[in-house]
C-alpha cells in the first residue's frame, strides 16, 4: 500500500511529522498532559492514540480527580472474609455461603438522560448489567435511583415518563426484576437530573472470571453488536468534528440500546462461563474497545496485536479513532485460548451472537516488564503504545479543597426555630399535604412499569424497605440491597450526609432480617474544579470510608460522577449508598406493613428534635439550613442487630425504617401498605404544644416502627433492651379498613390516607406525551 | 379536511434494534436478497380546515421526533 | 406427565412456567424454539417475555420459529397450548387465537396484582376452577390490550371462550375486560396475567396460578402425544 | 440497490391511543385544528439487487402487518 491512499495517521506518519499540530485542547487534554504522551511514546500521538488517550485519561475513565480521596475505602476498609473481589475490579465480588457469590455495583448515566431521557437511562441499566456479567455472574435484579427537578416543572414532564420507560423498557426486556430505587425531587437537579442503576448478579464462587488477557498466543475475540458511530464523546469531549473539520457532522452523544441483544450476549457469556471456555472477559462500555483492549492488557502485563478493520462495522466508513472510541452497546471482548475458539464462536452462533476475532495476546519483548498494544487498519500500524500508560499512568490531580462559602450561614439557619402546628386538626392537616408530597407520595405510578416478578425470587420489592431476592430454592438463601441519599442533609454536612445516607441502606437492609455485608456507592458531584464542590466530595468520601469502617462492612465498589452542575451552579452533593445484606433464610423475612389487628406496635431507637434539613421543612417552608439530624452508627448496629434476632426467632409480624418524613409517614405507609389502621398514643413527655409535631415529623436516624404479635411482647422488649435500644410501645394494630388514629389528636381514616397519598405522581404525569425538547420556565 | 403526513427515521448512524431484528427474520420466509430494514414512524395529521405546514413542522419537531436521534420529513398528502 | 415450556431467544418467563408446572406435579420439559421436536410433552407453555425483542409486533417473529409449525399442528389435533402474555400475542399472531394485542390504552408498561374472574372452567388449562370464581394473578404487560371486531367479540361471548376477565380497574383497556381466551376446542388458551407468578406465597400475591397447571395435568391422557420412536419402554 | 416502502397503519376502527394522545397534547403548542392524528409504522426495505415487489409484498402480509388490526401499503421509493 503506497502512502498517498492513506486517509488515517499512522505511526510512521507520526514519526515523519513531529509537528503536526494535535486537537488536544479540543479534546480534553491539558498541554502538559499532552507532552507526558508525547513523552511516553517518544513522538506525536497519531489520531488514534490521541483520541485514545483523551478519553482514558479523560474524569470519568481515570479517576483523576477523585482517586486520591476513593483510596480511603481501601485504606479503611473493615476485614471482611467475604470479599472476593473489590476496588479495581469491574463489581465487587461477596461470598454469600461456600459455593455462592453475588457482585453488585450502582453506576451513573446522568449527562445522557439529560439528552434523550428514554435511551439514556435504557443504556445505563444495559451498561451496568454488563459490568455485572463480566465478573462471572448471572444478572439478577436491578434498582435505579433517579433525581429530577421540581416536579411540577415542564422539563420534569419530559425528562422523568422518558427516563422511567427507558429503565423499564431495557430491564424488563432483558427479564431483570427491578426490585427498588429512588424517586426524589429537588430544584437543584432541574438541568441536571441524576439516573443511578444498579445490578446484582449470582455467580458460583468458582466461576469468578478475570479481565486480564494472560496468555501470549490467545485470541481477542469481540463479542455482540456490531460498532457503529454512537456516543463518540460520551466519554470525554472527543468529537469527531475536531478531527474532520469538513463533513462537520455532529454526532450523538447519545446511543441507542438493544436490550435484545444484550439478553442472547448474557446468554452466551454464562455458557461460555459454564463450559469454562475463556480465559479473560470485559464489558465495554464508556471509552468502549480502547478501555477493553488496554485495561485487559494492562493487567495482564501483556500486550496485543489487533487488526481493527476486522471489527464488525455498522457503518463502513468509519476511520480507526472512530472504531477504539465507539460506544456502541452491547459487547463483550473476551480472550480465549487457540484450541477453544471454535467452541465459542459455536456458542455465540447458537444464541445468533456475533463474535468475531480481531486480534492476539502477545508477550513483552525480552527485558521489558510489559507488553505493548499494536493496532493495525488494513494492514499500517495506528496505534502503537504501553497500554498501561493509559489504564495506570493517567494524571493524578490534588485538587484545591475549601469549604462552601456560605456553608457556616447555611447552617446557623436552623429549621427547629420555624413555626409548627400546635394542636390535632393542624397537624392532621399538615400528614395529609406532607404524604402528597411528590418526595413522600407513592411513587407507584413509576415502579409499576417495572416488572417485579420475572425469574420468580421476588421476595420484596418497592415500596418495601429493601429489594429481597431469593438466590438459592434449596436453602432459602437470599440477598437484600437498598440504595439510598439524602442530599440536603450532604449540602448541609456532606461528612454526615453521606454516613446517613450509609445509615439509612444499611438500617432498610437490617428490617427485613437481613444481616448488612457490603456496600457500594455512586457520587454525584458538581465540578470538581470548583474547590467548593470538591471540598463536599472530600469530606462526603471521607465520611463513607469512617462510616464503613464503624459499622464493619467493606466498600466494594462504586462509581464517580463529576460535572453535574447547570452552568455555575452545581447539584446539591449526592452520595447515592447501597448496602447488601445476607438472609440466610428468605422465608424469614420481615415485610413493612402491618398485616394482624391486635399486634403491638413499637418504636425502636430515640427521638430527638431533628427538623432541619426534613422533608416538613422544605414541604412547608422552602427551607433548607442547620444541621442534619445526628449520625449514630453504634445505635444503628445495635437496632440491626437486634432486628435480626428478633426476625430470626419469629418475634416480629412487620418492620418499618422511619426516615424522611419521620414516624408520621412511617405509619401511613405501614398502616397503607395491607390495609390495617393503627391506634397510637404518644409518649406522655411528647404529648404537650409543639411536642407531638416534634414526635411525629422529626427525622431523628436509628429508628424502626416493629409490630409484635401478641404473646412475643417481653421477649421481644427484653431482646431490646439487653441490646441497651430505646423501645417504646406506641398502641397496636387496628382492624382491616380502620383509620389511622393519634390518641388525643386526631384520626384519618385510610381511604382519606389513600387518596391524598396515591393522587400525586399520576396527576403530575399522567397525560402521556409531553415534548421532546428541554422546556425552560 | 387535508392531510400533512410526518414520516420519522432512526438517523442513519443510529442503531435500529427493530429493523435488525426484522431483517434477521426475512431468511425464514425465504427471502435473501435483503440488504437492510429500517423502521420508523408514520404520523398522519388530519387538519380540520386549511393545512397548516408550518404547525405541522413544529409538531414534528417538539413532539413527533427526538432531533437528537431522529430525523423527520413533513409533507402534505395529496 | 411432561408440560414443555418453549424458549424463544428473549423469552423471559420459562423458567418461571418450568417451576409452575414442576409444583403442579408435572415434569417440566424445556423446549427450543428452533427444534421442531416436542420430545414427547403432553402440553405447552409458551411463557412470557419478549420473543425476538418483540421488536416488530410483540409475537410476529416468534410465530416464525420451527417449533411453533409442529405447535400449531398438534394444537389442531388437540395438544394443550397455554399461551402467557407474550405467549398469547405469539398464539394470535399464528392464528391458533383469534383477535390481536394491542399497545396499552394507557401507553405504558403496567405491573400489578390484579383481580381477574374465571368466566369458563371447561378448558384444559382451567378445569380445576370454577366458573364466576375471583383470583388475584399479577399482570405485566406493555402490550396486553386484546381487540377484536364486535362481531369476533361477540361470537367469543356466544361460544363461551372468553375464559377470564379483568375485575375492577382494567390494566390495559382490553376490550369486553378480556384477560384470557380459548379456542372453540378448548385446548389452545391465551393469558395476559401470569398464573406462574402466583404459585407460592413467598414470591407472589397468591397461590391462585397454579390452578392453570394442575388443569391440564388432569385433562391430558398420558403419553397421547408421544412419538412413535418416543414411546417409554 | 432499490428501496421499497412499506407504510403499515392501524384499521380505521381500531382505536389509536399513541395518536390519540398526540392529538392531545396539540392544544399545549397552541395547536386547535386538528382534528385526528393517527400514528403507525414505516418500513423502509434495501434490496441488494433489484427491486422484487412481490416479495416485498409477501413480508408486508405476513410479517410487517397484522391484517387483523393493520392495513399496508407497499410502493417502490423513488
Ligand atoms: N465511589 C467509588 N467507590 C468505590 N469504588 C469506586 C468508586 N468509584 C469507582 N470505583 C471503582 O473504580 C473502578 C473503576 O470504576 P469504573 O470506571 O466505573 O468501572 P467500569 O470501568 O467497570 O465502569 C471500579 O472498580 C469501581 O468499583
Ligand atoms: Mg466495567
Amino acid at each position: 500500500m503506497t502512502s498517498v491512499e492513506i486517509d488515517f495517521d499512522t505511526v510512521e506518519q507520526a514519526r515523519r511529522t513531529p509537528d503536526e499540530e494535535q486537537p488536544f485542547a479540543e479534546l480534553g487534554l491539558q498541554p502538559d498532559e499532552y507532552e507526558r504522551i508525547r513523552q511516553i511514546l517518544g513522538r506525536r500521538p497519531t489520531q488514534s492514540e490521541l483520541a485514545m488517550y483523551s478519553i482514558m485519561w479523560s474524569e470519568h475513565c481515570s479517576y483523576k480527580s477523585s482517586k486520591i480521596h476513593l483510596r480511603q475505602f481501601g485504606e479503611k476498609k473493615p476485614v471482611s472474609e467475604r470479599v472476593l473481589a473489590g476496588i479495581g475490579e469491574n463489581a465487587g465480588v461477596i461470598a454469600i455461603s461456600d459455593d455462592i457469590a453475588v457482585t453488585f455495583k450502582v453506576e451513573s448515566h446522568n449527562h445522557p438522560s439529560y439528552v434523550e431521557p428514554y435511551q439514556g437511562a435504557a443504556t445505563g441499566v444495559g451498561g451496568i448489567v454488563r459490568d455485572i456479567l463480566a465478573m462471572g455472574a448471572r444478572p439478577v435484579a436491578v434498582m435505579d435511583p433517579l433525581r429530577f427537578g421540581a416536579a411540577d416543572h415542564p422539563d420534569t414532564a419530559r425528562v422523568l415518563p422518558g427516563v422511567v420507560a427507558g429503565v423499564g423498557g431495557y430491564g424488563n426486556c432483558l427479564g431483570l426484576p427491578n426490585i427498588g430505587g429512588e424517586v426524589v425531587f429537588d430544584p437543584c437537579y432541574q438541568g441536571n437530573p441524576l439516573v443511578n442503576a444498579l445490578c446484582v448478579g449470582v455467580l458460583p464462587v468458582d466461576r469468578l472470571q478475570r479481565k486480564e488477557a494472560d496468555g501470549p498466543g490467545n485470541i481477542v475475540v469481540l463479542m455482540g453488536a456490531k460498532t457503529g458511530r454512537d456516543g463518540i464523546g460520551g466519554v470525554s469531549v472527543l468529537a469527531s468534528a475536531t478531527f474532520d473539520e469538513g463533513s462537520e457532522q455532529r454526532r450523538p452523544s447519545v446511543q441507542v440500546g438493544d436490550p435484545f441483544m444484550e439478553k442472547l450476549l448474557i446468554e452466551s457469556c454464562l455458557e461460555l462461563y459454564a463450559a469454562d471456555l475463556i480465559v479473560g472477559v470485559q464489558d465495554l462500555g464508556g471509552a468502549g474497545l480502547t478501555c477493553a483492549l488496554t485495561e485487559t492488557s494492562a493487567s495482564a502485563g501483556t500486550g496485543m496485536k489487533v487488526q481493527l478493520e476486522t471489527v464488525p462495522l455498522r457503518e463502513p466508513s468509519m476511520s480507526p479513532h472512530e472504531v477504539l472510541a465507539s460506544e456502541s452497546q452491547e459487547r463483550m471482548l473476551l480472550i480465549v485460548e487457540p484450541s477453544r475458539l471454535n467452541a465459542v464462536l459455536g456458542i455465540a452462533q447458537l444464541w445468533g451472537v456475533l463474535a468475531t476475532p480481531i486480534g492476539v495476546v502477545t508477550a513483552p519483548e525480552p527485558g521489558e516488564k510489559a507488553g505493548r498494544l499494536t493496532i493495525t487498519w488494513h494492514g499500517e500500524t495506528v496505534v502503537d503504545v504501553p497500554p498501561g500508560s493509559l489504564v495506570d499512568d493517567g494524571p493524578v490531580y490534588a485538587r484545591p479543597l475549601k469549604e462552601p462559602n456560605d456553608l457556616p450561614l447555611l447552617q446557623a439557619d436552623r429549621a427547629e426555630t420555624l413555626p409548627k402546628p400546635a394542636d390535632g386538626d393542624g397537624l392532621r392537616a399538615l400528614l395529609l399535604r406532607m404524604i402528597a408530597s411528590p418526595n413522600l407520595c407513592d411513587k407507584s405510578w413509576v415502579t409499576e412499569q417495572y416488572d417485579r416478578y420475572v425469574l420468580g425470587n421476588t421476595v420484596l420489592a418497592q415500596p418495601e424497605d429493601a429489594g429481597l431476592i431469593r438466590i438459592d430454592e434449596n436453602s432459602g438463601l437470599g440477598v437484600a440491597i437498598s440504595l439510598d441519599g439524602n442530599a440536603r442533609y450532604a449540602r448541609l454536612d456532606p461528612y454526615a450526609g453521606a454516613q446517613l445516607a450509609l445509615a439509612e441502606a444499611y438500617r432498610n437492609v437490617a428490617v427485613t432480617g437481613a444481616n448488612p455485608v457490603a456496600v457500594t456507592n455512586c457520587l454525584n458531584f458538581g465540578s470538581p474544579e470548583d474547590p467548593a464542590v470538591m471540598w463536599q466530595f472530600a469530606e462526603a468520601v471521607r465520611g463513607l470510608a469512617d462510616g464503613c469502617l464503624e459499622l464493619g462492612i467493606p466498600v466494594t465498589g462504586g462509581n464517580v460522577s463529576f460535572y453535574n452542575q447547570t452552568g455555575a451552579a452545581a447539584i446539591h452533593p449526592t452520595p447515592v449508598v447501597g448496602v447488601l445484606g445476607v438472609h440466610d433464610d428468605v422465608a424469614q423475612r420481615v415485610p413493612m406493613g402491618f398485616s394482624y389487628a391486635g399486634d403491638a406496635v413499637f418504636l425502636l431507637g430515640s427521638t430527638r428534635t431533628e427538623l432541619s434539613g426534613s422533608e416538613w421543612a422544605w414541604v412547608e417552608h422552602n427551607h433548607l439550613g442547620g444541621t442534619p439530624p445526628q449520625v449514630d452508627l453504634p445505635g444503628e448496629r445495635r437496632l440491626g442487630e437486634a432486628l435480626g434476632e428478633a426476625a430470626d426467632r419469629g418475634l416480629v409480624r412487620s418492620a418499618h425504617d422511619l426516615s424522611d418524613g419521620g414516624l408520621a409517614q412511617a405509619l401511613v405507609e405501614s398502616s397503607l401498605r395491607r390495609g390495617f389502621g393503627v391506634d397510637v398514643e404518644l409518649p406522655a413527655e411528647w404529648s404537650t404544644g409543639t411536642l407531638p409535631f416534634v414526635y411525629l415529623f422529626s427525622e431523628s436516624t436509628g429508628r424502626a416502627l416493629v409490630t409484635v404479635p401478641p404473646g412475643h411482647e417481653m421477649a421481644f422488649t427484653a431482646l431490646c433492651e439487653e441490646r441497651q435500644l430505646p423501645v417504646t410501645k406506641l398502641g397496636t394494630v387496628a382492624a382491616e379498613g380502620a383509620a389511622l388514629s393519634v390518641q388525643g389528636q386526631f384520626s384519618v381514616s385510610l381511604d382519606e390516607l389513600r387518596e391524598a397519598w396515591t393522587g400525586t405522581l399520576p396527576r403530575l404525569f399522567g397525560s402521556t406525551i409531553s415534548t421532546n425538547v428541554v422546556q425552560e420556565d | 379536511m387535508a392531510r400533512v403526513v410526518v414520516d420519522v427515521m432512526l438517523k442513519p448512524e443510529i442503531l435500529d434494534p427493530q429493523g435488525q431484528a426484522v431483517a434477521g427474520a426475512l431468511p425464514r420466509l425465504g427471502v435473501s436478497d435483503v440488504a437492510s430494514v429500517r423502521i420508523g414512524r408514520r404520523v398522519e395529521i388530519d387538519f380540520s380546515g386549511e393545512v397548516d405546514l408550518d404547525k405541522a413542522r413544529e409538531i414534528a419537531d417538539k413532539l413527533l421526533a427526538n432531533p437528537v436521534i431522529e430525523d423527520y420529513t413533513v409533507r402534505v398528502e395529496q | 406427565m411432561k408440560i414443555g415450556v418453549v424458549t424463544f431467544p428473549g423469552s423471559l418467563d420459562d423458567g418461571d412456567a418450568a417451576r409452575a408446572a414442576r409444583y403442579a406435579g408435572a415434569e417440566a420439559v424445556r423446549l427450543w424454539h428452533a427444534d421442531p421436536e416436542l420430545h414427547g410433552v403432553d402440553a405447552v407453555v409458551l411463557p412470557g417475555g419478549f420473543s425476538y425483542g418483540d421488536y416488530l409486533r410483540c409475537g410476529a417473529i416468534a410465530r416464525f420459529a420451527p417449533v411453533m409449525e409442529t405447535i400449531a399442528r398438534e394444537a389442531r389435533d388437540g395438544l394443550p397450548v397455554l399461551g402467557i402474555c407474550n405467549g398469547f400475542q405469539i398464539l394470535c399472531e399464528a392464528h391458533l387465537l383469534p383477535g390481536a394485542l394491542t399497545r396499552n390504552q394507557h401507553l405504558h408498561f403496567r405491573n400489578r396484582d390484579q383481580r381477574v374472574r374465571i368466566e369458563n372452567a371447561t378448558t384444559a388449562w382451567t378445569g380445576d376452577f370454577s366458573a364466576g370464581q375471583e383470583v388475584v394473578i399479577p399482570v405485566k404487560n406493555g402490550e396486553g390490550c386484546f381487540v377484536g371486531s364486535t362481531e369476533l367479540l361477540d361470537e367469543l361471548e356466544a361460544n363461551g371462550q372468553i375464559v377470564a376477565r379483568y375485575v375492577g380497574e382494567n390494566p390495559n383497556g382490553s376490550m369486553r375486560d378480556i384477560a384470557a381466551i380459548r379456542n372453540e376446542a378448548g385446548n389452545v388458551v391465551g393469558i395476559m396475567p401470569h398464573p406462574e407468578h402466583a404459585v407460592d406465597l413467598l414470591t407472589g400475591p397468591s397461590v391462585d396460578g397454579l390452578g392453570f397447571f394442575t388443569s391440564v395435568l388432569k385433562a391430558i391422557t398420558p403419553g397421547r402425544r408421544t412419538t412413535t420412536e418416543e414411546v417409554p419402554a
